[in-house]
């Protein structure tokens, strides 16, 4: 097997104040192969944001805090960088794209402007040759009229152009590895449908990996080659695409694909898992999935388990097992 | 008239469009453009349809809340499109409401049982034990512990404050309610506890639906009828087994086939429509979705296809057919 | 009884044992645990209290002029020394806190409720309430408040605090009647607005039950930077001739009484005193108004 | 944009013609006239001669005739005849006028050197040693009245140290200084606005770029790779000085309008010190005239604030 393009291991990022400490992201291991797509899947709260924003050092200060762990992408531990080679590393190597294009877009600076600003930075190219740059990589991303959308504002584009400005600013440097969380949340299906065989387009072409972080299992499985589960800040399963929708170990993982409901057939019953996430500033000493598990012993909430592979690749985090 | 619970027919909201000091109207955005479609007594309708295609503004306009342009509304074969005061108060305690955000339906500042009697004390319908009698029923009837009456919604997750919504829909004894996108806001394994509440519900009280969403596998799992809407019209109506297995109208097609299940199925033929849908401010001539649709003929551009009956129960508004 | 009855009943009873908080109150703890503004609350009490009390505190009186006593340095008899006219100055800084904080306290009250109720029903209405509400405060604004003030004062030759009061709390609304608007317009657009309407609530069961509670915050906050403002506008127009007038003590008009040369440069305990009350009793009122606004959202990070 | 000022332009005229009216009415609801009040009680023959003066100056016509008399001799640029000074109004408005707008300028650029930079300073490194202690000073500076931080400048600067001129800066009609005379008579004035709104500004400003550096697109421009100093600049700073531009415009019409009590502090013969002294002689022609002025001022304010909202904020189009 290939050494990883991006391992992280034990990270743990906490939210600090006054008189709580949130474990946002309480100790994962990650690894991602050159121009593989992640997923990582995981309900609100399971840290699965943070995570990303751990990996682009960019946790919102002051309050949150990666307490320690490592991220190595390409042999370098990212969290021993300064801030200053870090920017290097961002919207370079790797890059992001958020959830609400609306609101991750300057709504003061024209498309041109916001795209070439990374070529600024990264590739000391001069203005015209940027500009051209940017409007060939929007042509690329399929978007219409690129030598004028360079100099439109936001708030001119639909949802779904927005979507494509913001992949194509972050693969104009052709970065080694790009972050996409919930890119495809805030779009209609069929929009979703588009930028999502975009993403697969730019995996091709430019050998990118992607991470790719949702809460919805239509979209991994459609897109995941190894999917991540999260659950309360840690992974508890971790396993190739095609082993984990059709051999799910974990109770939750399997508990999630009972409870959606289908577009193919009709079902009588949803399953559906009893009780909430536990809350992030205590979470119980055993497994946190314990209490809402349909399986759990005894001793389930006594003892953490470990992340184990049980078989090839195959990573769970249960004792039962 | 016929013993349909709900009748709807040529329901038009037009939005004015002002400009300039005076507010002269300048045109309409028509948010609804002719929609007809009834419910039966004990049925779930689904309405699906994507951001903007009327859905919302169609279940206000049923709710009384927003006031139609044109077209007729029957309830229990009365006509309720111009009622007001106290005989739309007397008609309103039998259809009642579900919303999208479990964080803004409910009044931060009002305990959970003035929330959910607010309905009988306006109403003036029952008095201090009993009040507190029904409002513990209620919330036992939602799977929630009768002396949470004294709380406040900051004190409950999402997935709670849910049920404290349903629970104040259902304070009336409504035969009717609307659940405008009432699982979209919640995680996955909320999602199914709050859906499989709702059935649980109107086999309990003998309820009918009008499930108002964009996510095409909750409404086939909820709904028994299912219509589609697109740029303020019904494009097809039928029952959901028959819609789903063999969709007519090519949007119906193309969303279902942009819709992903939680599977894995290897590369699969996607129908991925070009470009957005136009403004309804502007909508075009002929048929609403002909600029996307991959079958258009000559015919879609100058004339509006109607709705009618294709197969059995099953309406589309298409050429094609 | 059914079981639910006994159930209910057993809930009201233990209802205080349960720790349940209202959004209220857990603003209120906040604000509790805000040092600075509880400090505040102290000092503005201290001041009140002082100025009510005044003759508890000295025996001179604040009105009684002397021919024989003016210009004099502070002593054992007149703490403060004494005006131009004789009068003692310790005694109308006590007694002058008393015209400023009613001016305060009873114009704030005055311009909340004709804020709250035009502001309210414009922003409940829209439409053509709300055009006339708007058009009304538009024109107001043309005029600056001081100004505004100023002329009606002198036309009218008020020399009554309480119509001088009714003037300024007359003529300050049209600001709280915006804000109260805005805060209107946005929570009436909010689900649980919408689902009250569903239930048949009326009118003013939504304004009072739904909209007023949940634009407490704001309001509160509001209150106290108006208050403040009333206490620095009376001193205001008292330093130009057109306040509290003499003999009447207020803050303003001591201070006012000490504009010139001579006085500014050799008697700085006639202007200093009542300079130091006003900016005193105004900064209270800002550190109150800042713990508010962080009790209340306390997503507001400090 | 050209048509959209003109309409704006236009659409000013009818709320000026209401505030005339308000003014008229309000002034002819008082008791007593400016006649009476200017003419010495003790003269001989006391009703004759203010008979006499009513007509002269068609006091005695309906209201309505009155009002529509000065308002066309308003336009026509005959502002009347000040009672209690003696001279026409315009020979008192104008000078005052351009008074005050030389203070507003002032004050103005003391508040974009003062208020503004310090609230982007502030804001570029938030709860550090600097920002905290500057932002007590502010609180504090805030609470105190700018007439009390008047008195005090006057206090400091004038009588202890003699630098500044304190009273009667500067005289009107022909004999008015020069520039420079002005400059510095003005200069003291300005200073207490900028002082007490600069410490507004800059807590506004500070709010404003905090704001706007915890929105998504200040994320997006931190994972784009700029350096901390390119995102404040270019994303932060661009869209946090939206609401302060604003802010300045409508400031600008009501300082244009008179700082009324520092202008009465310092004698200052602006528009608010006429205002004042017309307010207290009754002097109504002069009334009528500085408050059309003011409300022009601040309508003009209020335009200017939503041409550079549009100016700054390319989501604004105005047709």
């Amino acid at each position: 097997m290939s050494e990883p393009l991006l391992s992280i291991r034990d990270l743990k990022t906490y939210f600090i104040s006054k008189d709580t400490e949130v474990h946002a992201v309480d100790g994962i291991d990650i690894d991602v192969l050159k121009g593989q797509i992640v997923c990582i899947v995981g309900e609100s709260g399971s840290g699965k944001s943070m995570t990303s924003l751990s990996i682009m050092r960019l946790v919102p200060k002051p309050r949150g805090k990666i307490i320690s762990g490592e991220i190595v992408l390409d042999g370098i531990n990212l969290l021993e960088l300064s801030e200053n080679q870090m920017t290097e590393v961002r919207g370079n190597e790797i890059s992001m794209i958020f959830q609400e294009p609306m609101t991750a877009l300057n709504p003061v600076l024209t498309i041109g402007d916001q795209i070439t600003e990374v070529l600024l930075r990264h590739r000391k190219m001069n203005r015209k040759d940027a500009l051209a740059r940017a409007i060939e990589m929007l042509k690329f991303v399929g978007v219409p009229r690129a030598d004028q959308i360079v100099r439109e504002y936001p708030h001119q584009l639909s949802g779904g152009l927005r979507q494509r400005v913001m992949i194509a600013m972050a693969m104009v440097c052709e970065p080694k590895l790009l972050i996409a969380d919930e890119p495809t949340t805030a779009l209609d299906v069929t929009i979703q449908a588009q930028v999502l065989d975009l993403m697969r387009k730019m995996r091709s072409d430019f050998g990118t990996a992607i991470i790719l972080i949702t809460h919805d299992l239509g979209v991994v499985a459609d897109m995941a080659d190894h999917v991540v589960v999260m659950y309360a800040g840690q992974v508890v399963e971790s396993a190739n695409a095609d082993d984990l929708f059709e051999e799910p170990k974990h109770p939750y993982t399997k508990a999630l694909l009972q409870s959606i409901p289908s577009i193919e057939k009709d079902l009588d019953v949803l399953y559906s898992i009893p009780g909430t996430v536990p809350d992030a500033a205590a979470f119980p000493v055993g497994c946190r999935f314990a209490e809402r598990c349909p399986v759990a012993q005894e001793s389930c909430s006594q003892r953490m388990p470990t992340l184990r592979e049980i078989s090839t690749n195959h990573f769970v985090r249960c004792d039962l097992l | 008239m016929t013993d349909h619970l709900l009748e709807v027919k040529e329901l038009k909201k037009y939005f004015p469009i002002t400009a300039g000091v005076m507010k002269r109207t300048v045109g309409h955005v028509k948010a609804v453009d002719g929609v007809s479609f009834f419910v039966d007594p004990g049925e779930t309708l689904g309405i699906v349809g994507e951001s903007g295609c009327g859905k919302s503004t169609t279940g206000r306009m049923i709710m009384r809340v927003l006031d139609s342009t044109a077209g007729s509304i029957y309830f229990d074969g009365e006509n309720i499109t111009r009622l007001h005061g106290r005989k739309l108060r007397r008609i309103r305690t039998k259809f009642q409401m579900v919303f999208q955000d479990p964080y803004a339906s409910l009044n931060p500042k009002m305990t959970i049982r003035e929330v959910i009697s607010e309905p009988l004390v306006v109403n003036k319908m029952l008095s201090g034990r009993q009040v507190v009698d029904r409002v513990a029923t209620l919330l036992e009837t939602v799977g929630l512990r009768p002396d949470d009456m004294m709380r406040y919604p900051h004190e409950f997750s999402g997935g709670q404050r849910q049920r404290i919504g349903i629970a104040r829909a259902l304070t009336l004894n409504p035969k009717l309610v609307v659940a405008d996108e009432a699982v979209s806001a919640l995680d996955v394994s909320i999602q199914s506890q709050i859906l499989n509440l709702m059935v649980d519900l109107k086999h309990q009280f003998n309820l009918s639906y009008i499930f108002i969403s964009h996510n095409l596998a909750v409404v086939r799992h909820i709904s028994d009828r299912v219509g589609v809407m697109y740029l303020g019209h019904m494009v097809e109506i039928s029952p959901k087994t028959d819609l789903y297995d063999n969709p007519l109208h090519p949007y119906t097609q193309a969303l279902l086939s942009a819709a992903l299940e939680p599977k894995r199925k290897g590369q699969r033929q996607r129908m991925i429509l070009r470009g957005d849908v136009p403004s309804p401010a502007n909508p075009p001539a002929g048929c609403p979705f002909h600029t996307r649709c991959p079958q258009a003929i000559e015919q879609c551009r100058t004339q509006r296809p109607v709705l009618q009956q294709v197969r059995p129960a099953h309406f589309v508004a298409c050429h094609l057919y | 009884m059914s079981l639910n009855s006994v159930f209910a009943d057993s809930i009201e009873k233990n209802s205080t044992r349960r720790r349940t908080k209202s959004p209220n109150r857990l603003a209120f703890e906040r604000f509790m645990h805000n040092k600075l503004a509880l400090i505040s609350v102290i000092i503005l009490l201290l001041i009140t209290v002082m100025s009510i009390a005044a003759p508890l505190i000295t025996h001179q009186s604040a009105w009684q002029t002397s021919l024989m006593q003016t210009d004099l340095p502070p002593s054992s008899t007149h703490l403060l020394g004494t005006d131009s006219e004789g009068i003692d100055l310790f005694a109308r800084d006590l007694y002058g806190g008393r015209a400023d904080l009613l001016i305060g306290f009873v114009d704030t009250i005055i311009t909340m409720a004709i804020g709250i109720v035009l502001g309210g029903l414009a922003g409940y209405y829209s439409g053509w309430v709300d055009a006339v509400v708007m058009r009304i405060c538009d024109f107001m604004f043309n005029f600056p408040f001081i100004l505004l003030i100023i002329v009606i004062v002198a036309i009218f030759n008020v020399s009554n605090i309480w119509i001088l009061i009714l003037v300024m709390g007359f003529t300050s609304w049209p600001g709280i009647t915006r804000l109260v608007r805005g805060l209107f317009l946005t929570i009436r657009e909010s689900e649980y607005v919408l689902a009250a309407q569903i239930s048949g609530a009326s009118v003013w069961r939504i304004i009072f039950k739904h909209l007023l509670p949940n634009s407490l915050g704001p309001l509160v906050v509001n209150a106290t930077l108006l208050m403040a403002g009333m206490i620095g506008a009376e001193a205001a127009l008292a330093v130009v001739g057109f306040g509290v007038k003499p003999p009447s003590p207020s803050w303003g008009n001591i201070l006012a009484g000490a504009l010139n040369f001579l006085t500014l440069q050799t008697e700085p305990w006639v202007w200093v005193p009542p300079a130091a009350l006003i900016t005193l009793t105004i900064l209270c009122i800002n550190f109150i108004g800042d713990g508010l606004r962080d009790a209340f959202d306390p997503s507001f990070e400090k | 944009m050209g048509t959209y000022i003109l309409r704006r332009l236009l659409g000013m005229i009818p709320m000026l013609f209401a505030i005339t009216v308000f003014v008229f009415l309000m002034m002819h609801a008082a008791p007593g006239n400016a006649i009476e009040s200017m003419l010495n009680p003790r003269i001989k023959d006391m009703a004759a001669l203010q008979a006499q003066l009513i007509h002269q100056n068609g006091l005695d016509k309906p209201l309505p005739v009155q009002y529509v008399d000065w308002l066309g001799n308003f336009i026509r640029g005959d502002w009347g005849y000040s009672f209690a000074q003696g001279v026409p109004v315009r020979q008192l408005v104008l000078p005052a006028l351009g008074n005050t707008l030389i203070l507003a300028a002032l004050a103005e650029v003391f508040i974009l050197l003062i208020g503004v930079p310090l609230g982007i300073w502030q804001a570029r490194r938030p709860y550090s040693l600097f920002d905290t202690s500057t932002s007590i000073v502010n609180i504090i500076l805030f609470s105190i009245p700018y007439y009390i931080i008047a008195i005090f400048l006057i206090y400091f600067l004038a009588i202890k140290l003699h630098v500044f001129p304190s009273q009667n800066a500067v005289g009107t009609g022909p004999q008015a200084g020069s520039i420079v005379d002005h400059l510095y008579h003005a200069l003291l004035p300005a200073l207490s606005i900028a002082l007490a709104s600069s410490a507004v500004y800059s807590r506004y400003t500070r709010g404003s770029m905090l704001d706007v550096s915890r929105r998504d697109f200040t994320r997006t421009a931190r994972a784009k790779g700029l350096t901390e100093g390119v995102v404040f600049r270019k994303h932060v700073f661009r869209n946090g000085m939206i609401p302060i531009v604003t802010q300045l415009g409508f400031d600008i019409g009501s300082l244009a309008g008179g700082a009324v009590i520092l202008e009465g502090l310092f004698a200052y013969q602006g528009m608010g010190y006429i205002t004042l002294q017309a307010a207290t002689q009754r002097d109504y022609n002069v009334i009528m005239a500085t408050s059309l002025i003011i409300a022009i001022g601040v309508l003009l304010g209020n335009l200017i604030a939503d041409i550079l909202y549009a100016v700054v904020d390319p989501r604004i189009r105005y047709q």
